[in-house]
Parts: structure tokens; C-alpha cells; sequence
């Protein structure tokens, strides 16, 4: 089986994996590179549990190709902690009870932080519809939302 | 979401320090850092990929099985047919005397739904698993199929189940489960107004966003690890250590947070073949349902049919009810048996009733496996009995509300099972709901309660 | 055989390499890696190309061109595209929209190619390696079509000439129960004297509805102008069964829909 | 066209736990050398947040702050038997299992206690923050911290306890099915209003009113995670959900999230919870099993709303425009 290389930065390091070719992004990173953070919940491109945000923008990265990512930067929900300090979107996430079992959880966030990183105050419908590709089945989605808003105004208070 | 402390606030004691507070949960800095450790996170070198063959047909019998193509794909290290189980034939509910034992781990001769597991696959990875799949050749002669309750249960419909001999589950007291209360005929007698209806709803499915699974690891010590989504493990264990023949000693569960369940991962399906499948090869090995098996595979909540004839007075007593409540197992008991006679002790609901009826059927049909889901047994009856009520309180010219107080079961009232109620609240909950609803109901009702004066 | 990608620079390398038995074109990923996550082992080969002009926009004295590889995402953000944002937006949620392609949306099954509804009403024409189509003529063939897509073809509609509507179950992200794209132009006295109206889920695939153009022309825009356009809309339909509607129901409110959307 | 405004109300009720009981689960609880708790079972969490309950639970039962307890669970080779998480039954019977087991090891603590203090073990209490005091006298006190290292180091006693939780089983006469279903029951009301479109048969369902008597909320914002998202679950049942859509005829059966629906973001209903507490006889602090009931009485409530708004009776679900406009046309019809 012909395996290809692939190398790209992930959270900031840089990674080089041999891929046998066909292999999906979230396998790589999963597999071979051991972050688990992004879920497979449907390999199909309609549960958005394994979304990460591809140089700036939101991905599924269980219908992305290893091979195609080639040079970009992923960002992936294990990596946006730093130094132990919770990014606004997790600390929302934890304050306002919106993880239940959780498996929806890093791909809500992913999803969300796209959205913060280009609209820093949005509206309730902005964040629906950035949450609408990602399932949820516990919540009911209004926690999320909820949440995503908390950190929006978390960081809109910082940054003032 | 507001807590209410003035309702039974004698009965309650709120100065504890841990019971009550909104304590920060446990496990929730490992979901928003991607930290939590699910089943599918358990990932080991060499690891087998298992893939299911999967019958085409509602019902057919298996003439031959050929999997000498598959066997010889790349990649391919083990095929697994229904000779290779050492108890193939078996039923989850037979740890509680439950039985019979009806369904197979791999079909045998025979499949009873479209989508049943045939033959499993195992292979280097996962697409050498699904093409090796493909290459399984299955001989079927396909035979009549019955998807319709009433047609199953009449005379001469095709038999979906032999083990069972008749498309119901043989209850030890009789076709199904009963209750009987007063006297039912003679309430409808008395009853100013009689109506009968008729509810049915469709399978639903659990949809957690984590599929069901399991990841196998054969141990150095002659132990298997088992990191599993199963909502029971001992459940899960011991079942798996009848239809492996294995010491249950042999085997170590490891669960842990789950990616939601809803009564979806409470049959053992992954787990058993899943061991097997690492025992013979002696290899680790990972089965986790697509989100199409997860869709059409697994277990759903039971398709129902309900039928209601009340007895109602003009003053809105409900005098007389009979209920008879149909389950749509689909090929196989799981929990289904379960799950109707749970409906039995359900109805007829939280009214206080002197002539009671209650007849509940499991039916088997050539479709996908019915199992539990979130308010088993009871929550397809809510919508039949509380829609019902409505039909009630409109046919006697009452407002829905007030014509719940009148029936509604307090403290000490004796239910149709024969167990005097205790700590009711369905009053009190009706109350705040007018109150915060904005829907006005007579004051004698407001002042009522649950606490039956004498009880 | 494990699944195998090839990237190559140019069109014409890849449409060689498309002709090997098994082989697809990747285009977003959101259908073909799908089949190939789902199982589908008759796709072993994937073929795309990296050609720039694939991913290009342009826009001269009202005529459009897009490449084939843009993006749903790009086309909502483009500034001089505005009047295509809903439709374009009407795709997936915003990874599937920065995944999946014009191209590949033409070939997206209903109840899926709610952009490719667009582009019929829009009358576009659509590019490949050595030919251009009408779009209604490719949609047509599109079973059969084994080049690349490399760009779609059309003129701008005008002021709020275009206009787009997708009823779904679930929001704001779900698949179609039906959509709807209409292109009209006004003689001076205000009637309509050219329509084109594409529907989805209407077919297998996005199909125009003649009859009710035809009753539009002439008329106003009012509940009695375009009430036989609402009476026609159903002929030579055949609209898709599935999870989501039945084609009972979909030919009962496509009326209904469209003439929300004429009269909005 | 008319977008039509209609209400319904459902009230309904819920066993806790296995139906006809027999359904058992156990738990053990020890301490660490200073004085940190760890409770062992073997219950899965499903993302309702057992975890967390069990610790809160164990907290009070011992007399400790819940940050000093560790839940251990979903592990056969270290926890004793738990019948599994269903039947909302884990809080009810784990819950007076981790009880059970926490104050035998209470128990313990104490008696280490009172031989340090000098006092008789019945003379002490904990003051819930991690010290033991005699009561009426609390400047004579132990730290847990202390008594551990006590017991582990120089008494030689195991602060330990085992728990077990069993309803005995119920079998159902034959012929009167008189039966013991369950020991207690959880209660809800909802009034739901909804919008019914009555050219296409959409239902908009503008707000819920939901008040659940659930025993004890022993941690209110899981209590409301779980409610709401239940109440969310019962709309989508209401309205949505089905495997088989043109049942009983096996096509069409949706294969993805896109095929089978459920409400998105943009479809949520404006969700009002209300609790009340009425505590059980035999559940763990007054607890009932909240988490089946809360996604029931919405159902009803939704397809009452419906027929108040529009006159029609859906009695299939799930309540699809289809269902809705096919009535509506035969109700023109007529």
C-alpha cells in the first residue's frame, strides 16, 4: 500500500506522518498522530464532531484528505489551551453547563472559535448558524449557544 | 430554571451541604480540552478492523455461505461465521430468567430482518474489511415477509421467530401482559360517554453522537480488555461470557464517559464478536458501527400501537379504561418483552380509574430489533394517554386542565396494579403549570393536593 | 485495493487519469469521501487537479465565471456576488460550505444541489475540458459525464431579478424539502416578460418548470397574476420520495412556496 | 394563508427505576491515607453526570466536600456490580448504594475519630468542610486529614464501606397483574403553544412550559442540563423523529443526521423549567430518576397544541406538516 507524506503544523508543531493515500485528515490525527480531540461521529460530513479549523477556516476533517493538507496550519481543541489556561470558549463551555456527554463538545468549540475569530460580538443568529453544522444530542442546543455568547462577552470585556 | 422550595418544604430537609449545590461537574474540563477518554480512543498497533456482512433481505433462508473470495482478499486475517460462536443462539435477558434464547450472534440458516449480521470480517484496515465484504457470497432463498403488527398476529402470517413459534411473546400469563381492576364493561355501562382511539407511532432512534463500539485488546495473562460504549457492563460481560463459552474471569470491561446512550447501548451486539474476533486472531480489534448501522442497525425505540376506550361521566370522572398496547419487537425479543409488560404497569397512567383494563403485546415482525430508549415503555403511552385526556375533556364540553384535576391519583388512592399511591405530585405540578402558563383553572382546583386528607 | 489519490497540475493530466475503471474526480470531498468512509468499494481511485483556474472568479461587464473548485463559502463572502449569498448559503453548515464546490454540486443527487438549482434558473453555461454545455443539457447527462467541470458560465442577474428559496424541516441547517430559483425580467408596465424558474427536489436532479414561466408572462406579480403560474408549476414533475417528504407532499406546497417566493 | 396559534397541556408521570425491580447495584467506598475519599462502582455515565452526583452524594453522606471524593466507576475489574445505566434508575440505585457504603465508612472515621478525641464515636459530627467536632463542644475537633493518616498508620483500621441496593422483584400476578412496577415516581406538567402553518402543515412550537417534580435536584444545574435538553428531545419526538418514515413500509429509512431529523439551533422553542421537590421515601436524599421523564410530556402537549391551532388530531407520529396537511385537506373535504 502506497503510503505518502504529509506535513503540516498542528497547534503550533510541526508534524510529518508517512499516510497511506486515502487516509482521511481525522484518521491522521488521530492514528498516527495520537490527538483524539476531534470525534468521528458519523464519517459522513453531517455530525461536524470532527471539526478543526484548517489555516483560519472550519473543516471536516473526516472528508478531508491527509494528502491535501500539505503545508497548512490545523488547529485542533486540544490546542487551545495555553499554559494551562483554558481558552474564553472552554472556560464559557465549563461555567455554563453546555457539555453533557461531551463527544459533541471539541467540534462545538471548533465551530465556535471560527465564528469569535471573525465576528468578536455576534448576534444569537450568528452563532446558529455557526453551530449548525454540529450535532448535539444531549443539550439541546440553547446551553451552547448559551455558552458561545458568554465568551464573546467574555473577550469583548477583556479587550476593553 | 427555577427550583421551587414552597411545595413540600415540610417534607424536605434543605440545610445539607453538598445535596442541592450547583457543584461544577467533574468530567467537563476533559470534554472542552478534548481530554475525555471515549472507547474509540483506545487505539493499538496491529489493530483489526471488523466489518459486517448484512442480509439484503426482510426474511430469507440462507442456502449457502461462500467465503473463500473474502478470505483471500489483502489485508484480510479472519473471516467469522455463525459456526465459529460457541453459543450463537441467545437472548440478553436470560441473566433474569427472561427467555428463550432467540436470536443469533451470526445468522444461522436463516435471517429474520434486512441489515441482520451474517458474516464479520476482519482485516488490516478498515476499507480491506468493507471490500473483503463485498466479495462474501450469500445464497438466499427469500420468503415472506410480514411488517405490520395486526397482520403478524393474525392466523397463517409468516412465523418471524421459530423460537418463539407465534409472531408474540408467550407472557406466563398467556399472549400478554394483563391487569385487570373493577370491572371494566360495567363502567362503560355507567359512563354518560364511551370513546375509543386509536395511537401509533414509528421507531425512533437513540442518535447519540457517538456510534456504538467497542475496541478488543488481547491481554499477555490470557484476559481480554474490553473498552466498550455499553451502558451495563456487568450486563454486557456476562452475556458475552455465555455466547463466548468464556469464564467471565477472562474478561476485564472498561468503560467510561460515553457519547450518549438513551437506552441505545444497552443491547450486547459489538462486544461478543468483537472478543471473539480477537481471541481467534489473537490480534486487537475495533467494531464500531457506522452512522448508518447506528441509523437502521442498532436498536431503535419500539414502533407502538395503542388503543384507548374510556368510560367518562359528564362531571369528567373517568369511570372505566381499557387499554390494550401493542410493541413492535421487530425479529427479536431484546428487551421488548421487557418494555410491554413495563406499559402494563403504567397504565392507566396517573389518574386515580375504579375499572381498569390492560393488555400489552410484543409482536414480532421482520424488522430491525426493537430495544429500550428513554422512557421505555412509557413514553409513546404518555402520548396516547395524555392526547386521549384532551379528546375526554373536549367531548365533555371541560377545560383539559381542570378535567386532569378531577382524575388525577393523590396519596393513598389504589392504582389498577393494586399499590396505593405514594408520594404523588401530579397536582402540584398541574398547579404551577397553570400558574406559570398563564392558564386559569377553578380555585378549588388550585387548592388541592396531593396529601389525601386520611391517607 | 486501497483507496489512491492523484494530484496533478493540469486538466487535461487529470481528465487522462479519470479514465481508469474505479477512478472519481475529488472535488470538496463532502460526496466522494463520503461514498469511499461509507464503503462504496467501487470507488479505489481518486483523481483532482490543483489547476489555479479551478478556483477562480471573474467578473466582466456583468458576465460571471466561476471555477469549478470555488467554494460555497467563497461565493457567499464574494462582494460582487451578493445576490447569490442565499443560495450559496443554502448548502450544508459552514464547514460543508467551505468544502463543497460549484462543481461537485451539480452532481449532487436531490435532495442535495440547491446552488445547482441556482444556476439553472441562471441559465448558466457549464465548462468542461473541451466543451460547454447548457446547464440543462449537462444536468440532463449528467450520469454519463466522465470530464471535469471546470467553470459555470453566466450572466449576473439584475437589481433583484434572482430570486432563491429552500424549505427545509430543520434550521437553520437542513436539506430541502424543496427549493426554488427564479429569474424574472419586467417589460416598462410592470409585468413579467421573461421568466425562468428551477426547482429542486421536483426530480432526481434540479429541472425548470416551463409551464408555469409561460403563465408568468404577461402578468403582474399579484395573487391573481400569478395564480396560473402556481396552477401549472406541478406539470411534468415527478418530485423524489424520502426521509425528509413525500412526493405527495412536496407537489402540495411547491405551489405554496412558489407563491410565497413570487409574491415576497 | 394563516399561520394558526393553538395550546395543549399534558401532565404524565414516571416510574424510577428497572420496571418490577430486582435490579441491584453496589458500592464501595474508602479512604486515602489523608483523608480523600474514593467511591468505586462500576455504572457507566452517560453523560448525565454520574460521575459527579456520586461524588456529590458520597461528599455529604461522609461529611466532606465533594472536591475530596473520587468516583472510580466502569471498571469490572475494580467495581462491584451495577445493573447498568437505564430505566432511570442510576441515581435512585447507585446513589443509595454510595450512601450505604459511605456511611459504613463514616462510621469508621468516626470511631478513629473518637479514640483520638477521647470521646464516644455518637458524641461527633462533621462540620462538612473536612473536620470532625464534638458536638455542643466544636473547638474540640479532628481533621479527616488527620484521622485518616490515624487509621491507616497507627490503628490499623480500614475507613471503608460496602454498599448494595436491591428493590425486591416483583412478578406480576397472572391473571390480576397486580405488581409492584416501582417505589416512586416522577411527576411533570407541560403546556406547549404552538404555530401551525395551514397552506404546508409546519409546526413552529413557540414555548414550553415544563414543571417537573423530580424528588431532589441533588445538583440543580445538571438537573436543568438534563431537563432542558430532555425537553428538547420530547419536541423533536413530537415532531421529527422517526427510522422509518412511512412505517409500517420498511423504505426511505434516513442513514445520516441529514435524513433523520431532529430540531436544529434555529428551531429551539423558548423553554421555561420549573422543579419541585418532593422527596422520595427511598431515594437517595429524596432523589427520583428525572432523566426519562422529562423528554414525555411534550409529546402530547405538542399534539394537543396542534389540534387547539388548526382542528385536526394527529395520532401518528411523529406529527409531520405531511400528516398535519393531509388531515386539513380532509377536513376541507368534509
Amino acid at each position: 500500500m502506497a503510503k505518502v507524506p504529509v506535513q503540516f503544523t498542528l497547534n503550533g508543531s510541526e508534524k510529518a506522518e508517512f499516510v497511506e493515500s486515502g487516509t482521511t485528515l481525522l484518521n491522521t490525527l488521530r492514528d498516527k498522530i495520537g490527538d483524539t480531540s476531534p470525534k468521528g461521529g458519523c464519517q459522513q460530513g453531517t455530525c461536524g464532531a470532527c471539526s478543526v479549523i484548517v489555516d483560519g477556516e472550519l473543516r471536516l476533517s473526516c472528508l478531508t484528505l491527509a494528502e491535501t493538507c500539505n503545508g497548512v496550519a490545523i488547529t485542533t481543541t486540544s490546542g487551545l489551551a495555553e499554559g494551562g489556561v483554558l481558552h474564553p470558549l472552554q472556560r464559557a463551555f465549563l461555567d455554563t453547563f453546555a457539555t453533557q456527554c461531551g463527544f459533541c463538545t471539541p467540534g462545538m468549540i471548533m465551530a465556535a472559535k471560527v465564528l469569535l475569530d471573525h465576528t468578536p460580538n455576534p448576534s444569537r443568529e450568528d452563532v446558529v448558524e455557526a453551530l449548525s453544522g454540529n450535532i448535539c444530542r444531549c443539550t439541546g442546543y440553547e446551553p451552547i449557544i448559551q455558552a458561545v455568547l458568554t465568551a464573546a462577552r467574555a473577550n469583548s470585556q477583556n479587550a476593553a | 430554571m427555577e427550583l421551587r422550595k414552597s411545595y413540600f418544604a415540610d417534607v424536605r430537609k434543605d440545610d445539607l451541604h453538598e445535596i442541592g449545590q450547583p457543584r461544577p461537574r467533574s468530567d467537563s474540563p476533559g470534554h472542552v480540552t478534548g481530554k475525555t477518554a471515549y472507547f474509540a480512543d483506545h487505539n493499538f498497533p496491529g489493530m483489526l478492523h471488523l466489518k459486517m456482512v448484512r442480509s439484503p433481505h426482510h426474511h430469507a433462508r440462507i442456502r449457502s455461505i461462500d467465503t473463500s473470495e473474502a478470505e483471500k482478499h489483502p489485508g484480510v486475517v479472519r473471516v467469522l461465521t455463525a459456526r465459529d460462536v460457541p453459543h450463537n443462539v441467545y437472548t440478553i435477558l436470560i441473566l433474569i430468567q427472561i427467555g428463550p434464547e432467540d436470536e443469533t450472534v451470526l445468522a444461522d440458516g436463516k435471517v429474520r430482518w434486512k441489515g441482520e449480521a451474517v458474516v464479520a470480517v476482519l482485516a488490516e484496515t478498515e476499507r480491506a474489511a468493507q471490500e473483503a465484504a463485498a466479495k462474501v457470497k450469500v445464497d438466499y432463498e427469500v420468503l415472506p415477509a410480514v411488517f405490520d403488527m395486526e397482520e403478524a398476529l393474525k392466523p397463517g402470517a409468516p412465523i418471524v421467530n421459530e423460537y418463539h413459534g407465534q409472531n408474540y411473546y408467550l407472557y406466563d400469563s398467556g399472549e400478554c401482559r394483563k391487569v385487570r381492576f373493577g370491572d371494566v364493561e360495567a363502567g362503560f355501562a355507567e359512563a354518560d360517554h364511551v370513546l375509543e382511539q386509536s395511537y401509533q407511532s414509528s421507531p425512533i432512534e437513540h442518535a447519540p453522537t457517538e456510534t456504538t463500539g467497542c475496541v478488543v485488546m488481547p491481554e499477555g495473562n490470557d484476559r481480554f480488555t474490553c473498552y466498550t460504549n455499553t451502558q451495563a457492563m456487568f450486563f454486557t460481560l456476562d452475556n458475552t461470557s455465555i455466547i463466548l463459552q468464556m469464564p467471565g474471569s477472562k474478561l476485564h470491561f472498561v468503560g467510561g464517559t460515553v457519547g450518549g446512550g438513551f437506552g441505545g447501548k444497552v443491547d450486547v451486539i459489538v462486544e461478543p464478536i468483537a472478543i471473539l474476533g480477537a481471541k481467534l486472531t489473537g490480534r486487537p480489534v475495533s467494531f464500531i458501527y457506522s452512522r448508518e448501522e447506528e441509523m437502521q442497525i442498532s436498536s431503535p425505540r419500539a414502533a407502538e400501537k395503542v388503543v384507548i376506550k374510556d368510560g367518562v361521566m359528564k362531571d369528567g370522572r373517568i369511570v372505566a379504561r381499557k387499554v390494550t398496547g401493542y410493541t413492535d419487537a421487530g425479529a427479536y425479543s431484546r428487551h421488548s418483552p421487557y418494555g410491554a409488560q413495563k406499559g402494563a404497569g403504567h397504565y392507566p397512567g396517573p389518574y386515580t380509574i375504579p375499572n381498569v383494563w390492560i393488555d400489552t403485546y410484543c409482536v414480532y415482525t421482520n424488522r430491525t430489533p426493537s430495544s429500550a430508549m428513554r422512557g421505555f415503555g412509557v413514553t409513546i403511552g404518555d402520548f396516547a394517554l395524555e392526547v386521549q385526556m384532551d379528546k375526554l375533556a373536549r367531548l365533555i364540553g371541560m377545560d383539559p386542565l381542570e378535567f386532569r384535576f378531577i382524575n388525577a391519583y393523590r396519596d393513598g388512592d389504589m392504582k389498577a396494579h393494586r399499590q396505593p399511591t405514594e408520594g404523588a405530585a401530579l397536582i402540584e405540578c398541574m398547579q404551577e403549570a397553570s400558574r406559570a402558563a398563564n392558564w386559569p383553572v377553578a380555585e378549588k382546583f388550585m387548592a388541592m393536593s396531593s396529601y389525601k386528607k386520611g391517607a | 485495493m486501497a483507496l489512491a489519490l492523484q494530484t496533478f497540475a493540469t486538466v487535461k493530466d487529470a481528465n487522462a487519469a479519470l479514465k481508469a475503471a474505479g477512478t472519481r474526480y475529488l472535488g470538496g470531498g463532502t460526496l466522494v469521501v463520503r461514498a469511499a468512509n461509507e464503503g462504496d468499494v467501487s470507488v479505489s481511485g481518486l483523481v483532482r487537479s490543483t489547476d489555479p483556474a479551478l478556483s477562480a472568479i471573474e467578473i466582466n461587464d456583468g458576465k460571471v465565471s466561476i471555477g469549478a473548485s470555488v467554494t460555497m463559502a467563497a461565493i457567499a463572502g464574494h462582494p460582487d456576488l451578493g445576490a447569490l449569498a442565499r443560495a450559496a448559503r443554502a448548502v450544508g453548515g459552514p464547514a460543508i460550505r467551505n468544502m463543497a464546490t460549484v462543481g461537485g454540486n451539480l452532481f449532487a443527487p436531490a435532495p442535495y444541489g440547491d446552488f445547482a438549482v441556482a444556476l439553472l434558473a441562471l441559465d448558466a453555461a457549464v465548462g468542461t475540458g473541451d466543451a460547454e454545455l447548457p446547464i440543462e443539457t449537462f444536468l440532463a447527462d449528467r450520469d454519463n459525464s466522465r470530464a471535469i467541470v471546470t467553470y459555470v458560465r453566466f450572466a449576473l442577474p439584475k437589481g433583484d431579478s434572482f430570486r432563491f428559496l429552500k424549505v427545509s424541516r430543520i434550521k437553520p441547517k437542513g436539506v430541502s424539502v424543496l427549493s426554488i430559483a427564479v429569474v424574472l425580467e419586467h417589460a416598462g408596465n410592470g409585468t413579467v416578460s421573461s421568466a425562468r424558474i428551477a426547482l429542486g427536489c421536483m426530480a432526481d436532479r434540479p429541472v425548470r418548470a416551463r409551464a408555469a414561466e409561460n403563465a408568468l408572462f404577461g402578468k403582474t406579480l399579484d395573487p391573481d397574476g400569478i395564480a396560473s403560474a402556481l396552477a401549472a408549476v406541478g406539470e411534468g414533475i415527478a418530485p423524489i420520495t424520502d426521509p425528509i417528504a413525500s412526493a405527495w407532499y412536496r407537489a402540495e406546497v411547491l405551489p405554496v412556496h412558489l407563491g410565497r417566493l413570487l409574491l415576497g | 394563508m394563516a399561520i394558526r396559534r393553538g395550546r395543549g397541556v399534558a401532565a404524565i408521570n414516571y416510574p424510577t427505576g428497572m420496571n418490577l425491580g430486582g435490579d441491584p447495584t453496589q458500592a464501595l467506598v474508602h479512604s486515602t491515607p489523608t483523608g480523600n475519599f474514593m467511591v468505586t462502582l462500576s455504572s457507566v455515565d452517560l453523560g448525565q453526570g454520574m460521575k459527579q452526583i456520586m461524588a456529590q452524594i458520597c461528599a455529604e453522606t461522609i461529611g466532606v466536600p465533594t472536591d475530596h471524593v473520587v468516583v472510580d466507576t466502569a471498571d469490572t475489574d475494580t467495581g462491584p456490580h451495577c445493573m447498568g445505566t437505564f430505566a432511570s434508575r442510576g441515581t435512585h440505585r447507585a446513589g443509595n448504594a454510595v450512601i450505604q457504603a459511605a456511611k459504613e465508612a463514616r462510621q469508621v472515621m468516626l470511631e478513629v475519630a473518637a479514640e483520638e478525641l477521647e470521646v464516644n464515636a455518637s458524641d461527633l459530627e462533621t462540620d462538612g468542610q473536612g473536620n470532625i467536632l464534638v458536638k455542643g463542644a466544636p473547638q474540640k475537633s479532628i481533621s479527616i486529614f488527620d484521622v485518616a493518616l490515624s487509621a491507616h498508620f497507627k490503628r490499623g483500621r480500614s475507613i471503608s464501606g460496602r454498599g448494595m441496593f436491591l428493590i425486591p422483584r416483583s412478578y406480576p400476578e397472572k391473571e390480576t397483574g397486580a405488581m409492584k412496577p416501582s417505589t416512586c415516581y416522577a411527576h411533570a406538567c407541560t403546556v406547549a403553544e404552538v404555530e401551525v402553518d395551514d397552506e404546508t402543515g409546519e409546526v413552529t412550537v413557540l414555548t414550553v412550559k415544563n414543571v417537573f417534580e423530580i424528588g431532589r435536584a441533588l445538583n440543580p444545574k445538571m438537573v436543568e442540563q438534563q431537563l432542558v435538553g430532555g425537553s428538547w428531545m420530547g419536541i423533536s419526538h413530537a415532531l421529527y423523529e422517526t427510522t422509518e418514515p412511512y412505517y409500517p413500509n420498511r423504505d426511505h429509512g434516513g442513514t445520516d443526521f441529514n435524513q433523520y431529523l431532529m430540531p436544529g439551533p434555529g428551531d429551539l422553542a423558548e423553554t421555561e423549567i420549573i422543579v419541585l421537590e418532593r422527596p422520595s421515601a427511598d431515594g437517595p436524599y429524596g432523589a427520583k430518576g428525572p432523566g426519562e421523564m422529562c423528554a414525555n410530556p411534550q409529546i402530547p402537549a405538542v399534539a394537543n397544541a396542534v389540534f387547539d391551532a388548526v382542528g385536526v388530531r394527529i395520532d401518528t407520529l411523529p406529527i409531520t406538516p405531511e400528516r398535519i396537511l393531509r388531515a386539513l385537506k380532509a377536513q376541507a373535504a368534509n
